[in-house]
């Protein structure tokens, strides 16, 4: 089911660690059209942060691949943040999403979905093994006061 | 003259990290000083309009500094 | 002939005006890891937004349409942008980038690829009428000096 947005912008990039700082920043700059708390910025911030490491570090482990980053501002200050990788998948996306699973080793938390779902409101995964991953994220702003106080 | 041009070449060369981590200090302290008269967040926009600089600004000031404890160090203190 | 870049970026976004300063301050973000000075970053933003701002206000006068930008870092340190649209295209370029021509009345200043050319070192509009425009802008940065003093 698809809600109508306002507005939207997508990114499309390599999946160079580089660009992980680039996609954080371009999607709060995009979200501050809502015109959004300091607090509720970094929440953002820090679930898509996750999102792209992931389809960099996991999806493509050895070889670069397109990263894409769908940001759309919906109706009742919704923003729904996608990322989609076409990189290797995850085989179970159930037991990826618990906490501090990790096919990554040591310095790997096992922590990235769990952080995606504490500081949005609803995650959605869909992967396919060979095929890619897609994360979809939302979250509802707190309603603005008018100002004038 | 040599004085002049090495100051231009100077303040020519300021880097976006250093300017940012200014706007972050200042956005910084609005967003504490409205914290503290109101007792509730400001929106990017109110301190945007407080600053007078555009809202894409804060956003990106604030991407510019990771470690917000690091700002009140060095080059303010 | 295309440069080979060392990272790329791709937006699209309709070309509603409060993207103008979206796509201004996205083009910043990435173009931050050529790591720029303020002066030249000023420059960028001011160059990006008289090409994306021509995108939404004379390739789609009374609809809303699709907006692309591409920014390429190439070797040399040398940054290209390229912003292209779908809209109604300009039936004779050369005139379209003397200074002072516009068709767009009283509030435009008809400077817009004039300053774009003087902000940027080469500038490169290709368009064809019904079918849309494409604006590349490069620029070479200074080369950084080591720091140290
Ligand atoms: N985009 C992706 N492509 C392939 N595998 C992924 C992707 N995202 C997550 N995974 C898998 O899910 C696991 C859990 O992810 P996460 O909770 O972010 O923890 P971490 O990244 O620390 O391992 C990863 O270790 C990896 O196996
Ligand atoms: N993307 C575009 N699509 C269609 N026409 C354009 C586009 N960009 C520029 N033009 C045409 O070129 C003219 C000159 O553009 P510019 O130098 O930016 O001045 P101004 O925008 O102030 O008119 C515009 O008035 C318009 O007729
Ligand atoms: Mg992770
Ligand atoms: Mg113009």
């Amino acid at each position: 089911m698809k809600t109508k947005a306002n507005n939207e912008v997508t990114l499309a990039f390599p999946s160079r660690s580089s660009n992980e700082g680039f996609a954080r920043a371009a999607v709060s700059c995009f979200a501050a059209q809502m015109d959004p708390t300091l607090n509720e910025l970094e929440d953002i911030k820090t679930a898509v942060s996750e999102a792209v490491t992931n389809a960099i570090v996991h999806a493509y482990p050895d070889s670069i691949g397109q990263v894409v980053v769908k940001v759309r501002i919906c109706p009742d200050q919704v923003l729904e943040v996608t990322v989609r990788d076409h990189g290797r998948g995850i085989p179970d996306v159930e037991k990826a999403r618990q906490p501090m699973f990790t096919t990554g080793g040591e310095e790997r938390s096992g922590m990235g979905f769990t952080i995606m779902e504490s500081f949005m409101d609803r995650l959605v995964v869909r992967s396919t093994p060979g095929r890619g991953t897609t994360v979809v994220m939302r979250k509802r702003l707190a309603p603005r006061l008018k100002s004038g106080t | 003259i040599g004085e002049i041009r090495r100051y231009l070449r100077d303040n020519s060369a300021i880097r976006v990290s250093r300017s940012m981590r200014d706007t972050a200090y200042k956005v910084l302290q609005v967003r504490d000083k409205y914290l503290a008269e109101n007792q509730r967040e400001p929106t990017v926009e109110q301190i945007a309009q407080e600053l007078g600089i555009p809202r894409e600004d804060v956003v990106f000031a604030m991407d510019a500094i990771v470690d917000p404890v690091s700002l009140y160090e060095p080059v303010y203190s």
